[in-house]
């Protein structure tokens, strides 16, 4: 019973969240909206007993990601409400529904046969994080090393594109200017 | 020598072109005009070797090209293909001798023998691929021809002669792809040589197929009633050369293919769409007659007359007996001779008075009168009149026609009737009259490189009208072959009924009509 | 004998291609002589043909082949038997008297040595016509005598009146060569030959009904050559070429072809007698018809052009009816007369400078005396007076008609003498006789060149003695033609006739004097009998050549243009040109799919999904339905 | 009444619209990968209700790998994002069209 209700109070507050990050003009709503949603999101995954997954969910996402998107935000002059130009937008809408109700069809459709069974039970008995800890380290362990790998990747890009000289782009100067920045570095130490 | 002459009557204009390249500008012209000869020599001397009474193929050359689809490299020539290669020739070497065109003539020359090349390989190939490649190829030099050499709207037109003709030779290459398929189903190994389809006997709605396809690709050259909208525009743009090779012998690939390929393939399709391909002919002979009345530009005029005759000797190829198709044939070189003639004289008219509007024109007869005389008998030659080379075909023609049905030789026999009426109109404008136009009073009388051109086609236009047996004997041989082939093949009790069974020649007095 | 027949066939071409060579070049009257001498040898070969064919043999000649394909194999086959040595006599005849004439008549003209190629090369295609063995021949002939009246007619070709009725005679021809076309390939299909020997023998075992076809068809063809009714204006529109091809071809011999065509295919004419009576009694409407017309006609030429048509009318009765031979004889007796008539006409012209109007001549005999002598006795045998050739020829046929009892043509014939007497010597009197009207538009005529006149005497003795030769002219004749004899049995109503009909024209010859012979005012179109209707229908030739002009040729002009136009441009040219452009404008859309703006690239990506989705899912749906 | 997994895949394929729509509707290219967290965030949603469901850890052990690649592609693209606002000064996405078709 009680779980029928969270559902529902979860649901209808992270759709109205997150049409208010799509909706909004105001890039500060739109990412605190967000925000809140991706919280909701965690929530569902407790109710669904992948605790696990939600506490990760908030860690990561709303941490990390939310994180490096107030940075970014700072960084752009996002303060004035974003105007857009709306073109025809009956046809997103449009567009968007369609999209939502074929994915639907294509989910539900092999459930609603139910010929799908189970590659990995999960028993009640082991806990939920327990029981991820053994198929993550033993059926997914390559892709476990290859995330690893990429968000490592993913660090280190982040840090050359957004790297200390702000107003200077690496990928734009010649080669030999780069050479020559780096004893400029030193002189001025300290770019701002 | 005399086994590899098609080779060599092909590939000798290619090799004098490439050689052009390096001989200077100015005695470019000389050039041509020796190559032209020789060619033309050598496909006199082709008719001298030739031997009328055997009508089967002569000169057959084969090697091998693609082993595995049984792709070879044919040729031969009977009868029917043997006078269109003559006459090719003849007119490259008139069109280079008669050549008043002053913009990069080195260039045009060079064209001019590449396209002689892909003409000859046309009517000698008797491999499938081997003719949709020259087929395919005598567009490059046509479309070079009328798009840089050309009148004010040349690359609408040339581009809208490329992709039309194009377009259908595509469709025919399907056709010919299907032919090979179903042979290699009926015999188990490949072949593309058009001897070998000839064997072959198709059920009758995989020949319907089979021959809307290859029609599709031959109307649209010949031009036929719906596909014709690209010759007013070619002729229109065209340099006088481009107009004279185009109308004496590229129309004339059309109406030969019906003849090499649709007819003998497939007999009974040819007999069941008789009817309606004769609709088409009467269409394009009285609709282009009264539209070529209407025209204001003397080119015009020729071009549409041109799809008119064409409507004649289509008819002529669909009568399926001896006198009709034979007639057909001798007509494809009587309109050869003829167009290509008028086409040069109105080249004449233009090179001084840069104009085609009959209007500008007036009295020229006072003015020019060698050049009267000369349009006149070519005009005469045009409209029909006995003794001259148009008369034997049309008459053939419309006399084989008339064994399959009276109704529509009666109204094809129109076509005497409004080809004299606008060719004489037209004639009556330009000639008749007295001398409006202040500019026509001093205009110079034909003079010595025109007459060059048009002399010998004057002296061929009569001499074939009057005594045609030299050339109309080797047509009949051939021809008589084919019905035969085609009576044989005949599976459908109409097809056998239509194509008469040469055969049993006593079955003369017992020819009532069929029809 | 071969030598002679080729010597009277290509004398002509000849004396037409030596002109021809100095076609563009100023006048020489060497090619007046030479073609002249060449026609004269044509003539005196004739002739030698003549007595040797009177011996009772034919000549044949096969000179080569001309078309053989199939079973198809038609020769320039040559043949001299008594039709067509008749009919070469003829044609010779008045050529080489036209030639003659014309030296003088032309000397004047710029285009002196063309006007004699174009005419000697209308004697040899008429030779041809006459003497092929085969039909192929007779249509080359029938073609290229056709080709040559184009020239002529349109000789002054600065006019523009002269270079349309060029055409129109050429396309009126060529619309009558069809249908002759149309017969040929009827008897070559169904007789498997066109020579006369192989078709005369074999059109007997033909069923009738493919006979009478051939027949009208090939009448047809000689309807239009001959201007027979429905194509009849070519020939009064032909005057406008000069005078001496008015005498040769349109009064001798290219008008009867057409006779000759039906005299010559006589076998398949007797198998179809009710076409016979048809062709009878068109030439009897014609006749009427065309003397009619001539009653009220003011252009000297067109009168006379009339009267041609009206005499063919007659030669088509006689044929119609079966009497073949009396038809070729009137046509022999026919063409000296009128050919005299024409030239004697030319006469005048040149004299009143190009007058052609006989209410402004008058009162020329005093002046143009010959001329005066020669045409009055032209009128007189061509209205049929007892002594001169027309006697024999015209009652003859009037006899013809009587003895079949077609009592209505017979009416309607010795109407028609009547009607001509009147108007030929309404032409005669108004010429020659009555007040000098010519004064007043100040001219001053004079007699033609005095070898003109000794050139036009031959026609004149002709005409005049023509009449005895009917006698030896019917022997030569009955071993090819049909040869009925037509009496009238018992001889009062045979006396009461001949001489009915001589007082019927002798009055009708006095009346036309008394009313004209001393007329001394030009009418201009206000007198009462020029406002009745008789008279403007007669006046406007039945309102024919109006009606041809807006049923035919308008409509034609105007729907080419439609054809051209709306047609050609708009329907064919444009369906191909949208289906160009409908490529390229579909291309020219989908342009803007790669036009960089991601929002839109990312909808059309999003289209793209939701499209898949919906396949995906019809399929599966569909997969099971058809599954379960 | 139970909450049965339509209940969720319902929700998912609602936020996953409402994630369309916000791809297609903005310009403005951060608010753009706001969008994508939130349709990444629908899918997690319907892999975890799904694996609940059937009681198969997969579903989640793909939720995870989703989340892992969702931070790097945030990391990588405000990177790029950031290039390309120090070039345009703007961050509109009309701009972008230098690989016009």
């Amino acid at each position: 019973m009680f779980e029928a209700i969270a559902f529902y109070l979860f649901a209808v507050l992270t759709i109205v969240m997150f049409t208010i990050t799509v909706m909004t003009q105001q890039a500060l709503y739109a990412i605190t909206a967000m925000a809140a949603g991706m919280i909701f999101i965690s929530a569902f995954f407790f109710i669904l007993g992948a605790d696990f997954l939600g506490a990760i969910q908030i860690i990561v996402y709303t941490g990390a990601v939310m994180a490096l998107y107030a940075f970014g935000m700072m960084f752009f002059d996002t303060t004035r409400n974003v105007v857009e130009k709306r073109t025809n937008t009956q046809i997103v809408f449009v567009l968007g529904v369609l999209a939502a109700v074929m994915v639907v069809a294509i989910f539900v459709a092999p459930i609603a046969s139910n010929n799908i069974e189970a590659l990995y039970p999960v028993d009640a008995a082991i806990g939920n994080t327990q029981a991820i800890g053994i198929v993550l380290f033993t059926k997914y362990l390559v892709p476990f090393e290859l995330a690893a790998v990429m968000l490592l990747v993913a660090m280190i890009g982040g840090i050359v594109l957004a790297g200390k000289k702000m107003d200077k782009s690496l990928t734009l100067m010649a080669e030999e200017d780069i050479g020559s920045m780096d004893d400029s570095l030193e002189s001025k130490a300290g770019g701002h | 020598m005399l086994d590899h002459i098609l080779s060599i009557l092909i590939f000798f204009p290619a090799l004098a072109a490439m050689l052009g390249f390096v001989v200077t500008k100015d005695s470019m012209r000389a050039y041509g005009i020796a190559v032209a000869f020789v060619e033309f020599v050598l496909s006199l001397w082709l008719w001298y070797a030739y031997d009328p009474m055997i009508s089967g193929m002569q000169f057959m050359e084969s090697a091998p090209l693609i082993k595995s689809f049984g792709i070879s490299y044919l040729l031969g020539i009977d009868g029917i293909s043997l006078f269109i290669i003559i006459l090719s020739t003849f007119f490259t070497l008139l069109g280079i001798a008669s050549l008043t065109e002053t913009r990069h003539v080195k260039n045009l020359i060079i064209t001019l023998l590449f396209l002689e090349m892909t003409m000859v390989g046309v009517f000698a190939a008797l491999d499938a691929i081997v003719f949709y490649v020259f087929w395919e190829l005598s567009l490059v030099p046509m479309l070079y021809i009328i798009g840089a050499w050309g009148g004010a709207l040349r690359i609408y037109a040339s581009v809208k002669f490329f992709l039309y003709t194009f377009t259908g030779s595509l469709v025919m290459l399907v056709g010919m792809l299907f032919m090979a398929y179903f042979y290699y189903q009926a015999t188990g190994q490949w072949s593309f040589s058009i001897l070998e389809w000839y064997r072959l006997i198709l059920p009758e709605n995989f020949q319907l197929w089979l021959f809307a396809a290859f029609f599709i690709g031959f109307a649209i050259k010949v031009p036929m009633f719906p596909f014709h909208t690209w010759l007013p525009y070619a002729h229109g743009q065209a340099p006088t050369i481009g107009s004279v090779i185009l109308a004496a012998i590229l129309l004339k690939m059309g109406t030969y293919a019906f003849i090499r390929f649709s007819l003998p393939l497939f007999p009974d399709a040819s007999v069941y769409f008789m009817f309606p391909i004769a609709i088409i002919a009467i269409i394009m002979i009285i609709y282009t007659a009264m539209v070529a009345y209407a025209q204001e530009d003397i080119k015009q005029v020729v071009a549409y007359s041109s799809i008119s005759h064409m409507g004649i000797i289509i008819l002529g190829t669909f009568a399926l007996t001896v006198e009709g198709v034979s007639g057909s044939v001798f007509l494809m070189i009587g309109h050869g001779v003829v167009s290509g003639a008028l086409f040069l004289l109105v080249g004449v008219i233009y090179d001084r008075r840069h104009t085609k509007l009959m209007s500008e024109f007036g009295g020229l007869a006072s003015v020019m009168p060698r050049y009267a005389t000369i349009f006149g008998i070519m005009m005469m030659a045009s409209v029909g009149l006995p003794l001259t080379i148009n008369f034997v075909g049309e008459f053939l023609s419309l006399l084989g026609f008339y064994k399959q049905s009276h109704m529509i030789t009666l109204t094809a026999g129109t076509a005497i009737i409004v080809g004299a009426i606008y060719m004489l109109s037209a004639y009556k404008k330009a000639f008749f009259g007295p001398v409006t136009n202040e500019e026509n009073r001093n205009l110079k009388d034909v003079n010595r490189t025109e007459m060059l051109g048009l002399i010998p086609l004057v002296i061929v236009a009569i001499w074939l009208g009057v005594y045609p047996k030299p050339v109309l004997e080797p047509i009949n041989n051939s021809v008589e072959s084919v019905i035969q082939l085609m009576h044989d093949k005949a599976q459908s009790q109409e097809a056998k009924a239509r194509i008469p069974n040469l055969s049993d020649v006593s079955g003369m007095n017992s020819m009532q009509e069929a029809h | 004998m071969e030598l002679y027949l080729y010597i009277a066939l290509f004398a002509p071409l000849v004396g037409s291609l030596f002109s021809a060579l100095f076609g563009a070049s100023a006048k020489t009257s060497l090619t007046g002589y030479v073609a002249s001498g060449l026609l004269f040898t044509s003539f005196i070969s004739s002739v030698l043909l003549l007595n040797y064919v009177l011996g009772g043999h034919t000549v044949h000649v096969e000179m080569m082949t001309w078309m053989a394909t199939g079973n198809l194999y038609i020769p320039f086959g040559f043949v001299v038997d008594q039709v067509s040595v008749v009919m070469m006599m003829v044609v010779t005849i008045v050529s080489t008297v036209v030639h003659v004439y014309s030296i003088g008549y032309m000397d004047h003209d710029k285009g002196f040595n063309r006007f004699f190629s174009w005419l000697s090369a209308f004697v040899f295609s008429m030779m041809v016509l006459v003497m092929s063995d085969n039909f192929a021949g007779l249509f080359i002939g029938w073609e290229g005598v056709g080709l040559c009246s184009w020239g002529l007619i349109g000789f002054w070709y600065h006019k523009e009146s002269a270079t349309w009725a060029a055409n129109e005679a050429f396309i009126m021809n060529r619309i009558a060569d069809l249908g002759m076309l149309i017969g040929i390939f009827m008897l070559y299909w169904n007789v498997g030959s066109l020579q006369y020997d192989v078709v005369f023998a074999e059109i007997g075992n033909l069923p009738v009904v493919i006979t009478t076809w051939i027949g009208i068809f090939l009448f047809i063809g000689a309807m239009g050559k001959s201007a027979q009714f429905p194509l009849h204006t070519w020939l009064a529109d032909a005057m406008e070429g000069p005078t001496p091809v008015s005498a040769l071809i349109h009064a001798a011999t290219m008008v009867t072809a057409g006779v000759y065509l039906v005299v010559r295919a006589n076998p398949i004419y007797d198998l179809i007698p009710n076409v016979g009576i048809f062709i009878a009694s068109l030439g009897a409407f014609v006749a009427l018809f065309a003397a009619s017309m001539a009653l009220v006609n003011r252009d000297m030429k067109r009168i006379i052009a009339y009267s041609t048509l009206s005499q063919l009318g007659y030669m088509f009765v006689a044929a119609g009816l079966g009497a073949y031979w009396v038809a070729l004889f009137h046509l022999m007796a026919h063409a000296f007369f009128k050919a005299l008539l024409f030239l004697g006409a030319g006469n005048v012209m040149h004299a009143m400078h190009d007058e052609l109007d006989p209410f402004k001549m008058g009162g020329l005999r005093k002046v143009m005396k010959g001329t005066f002598v020669m045409m009055t006795l032209a009128s007189v045998a061509l209205a049929g007076i007892y002594p001169f050739a027309g006697f024999f020829s015209k009652d003859l046929i009037l006899e013809v008609g009587f003895v079949e009892h077609h009592y209505v043509i017979y009416t309607v014939l010795l109407l028609t003498a009547g009607l001509t007497a009147f108007y030929s010597f309404r032409l005669v009197a108004l010429i020659f006789h009555g007040e000098e009207r010519y004064k007043l538009f100040g001219i001053h005529p004079h007699e033609a060149y005095k070898f003109m006149l000794v050139a036009m005497s031959p026609l004149l003795v002709l005409a005049i003695i023509a009449g005895s030769f009917k006698m030896t002219y019917f022997q030569l004749v009955m071993n090819l033609l049909p040869a009925t004899q037509y009496h009238v049995h018992n001889q009062t109503i045979f006396w009461i006739m001949t001489i009915g009909t001589q007082l019927f024209v002798i009055g009708a010859i006095l009346f036309a004097y008394k009313k004209y012979s001393n007329w001394n005012s030009v009418p201009d179109g206000t007198s009462k009998m020029e406002k009745s209707f008789g008279y403007k229908l007669l006046w406007n030739q039945y309102y024919i050549p109006k009606f041809y002009e807006e049923v035919f040729s308008r409509p034609y002009l105007e729907l080419s243009k439609v054809a051209w136009k709306e047609i050609d441009l708009k329907i064919v040219d444009a369906t191909v040109d949208m289906i160009a452009n409908a490529i390229y404008k579909t291309g020219e859309n989908t342009r803007d799919i790669q036009n960089g703006n991601l929002s839109t690239m990312l909808r059309w990506m999003v289209f793209g999904l939701v499209v898949l989705l919906a396949l995906a899912v019809a399929f599966t749906v569909g997969y099971n339905a058809v599954g379960a | 009444m139970e909450i049965t997994l339509t209940h969720y895949l319902v929700l998912s394929s609602v936020l996953f619209a409402i994630g369309l729509i916000g791809v297609m509707r903005r310009k403005n290219l951060l608010m753009l990968f706001f969008a994508t967290e939130i349709l990444l965030n629908a899918t997690n949603i319907a892999f975890a209700a799904i694996s609940h469901y059937i009681g198969d850890l997969s579903g989640q052990m793909f939720a995870f790998f989703i989340i892992a690649i969702a931070a790097s592609e945030v990391a990588i693209g405000l990177g790029l994002l950031i290039v390309w606002y120090k070039r345009t000064g703007k961050i509109d996405l009309d701009q972008m069209n230098s690989m016009r078709g």
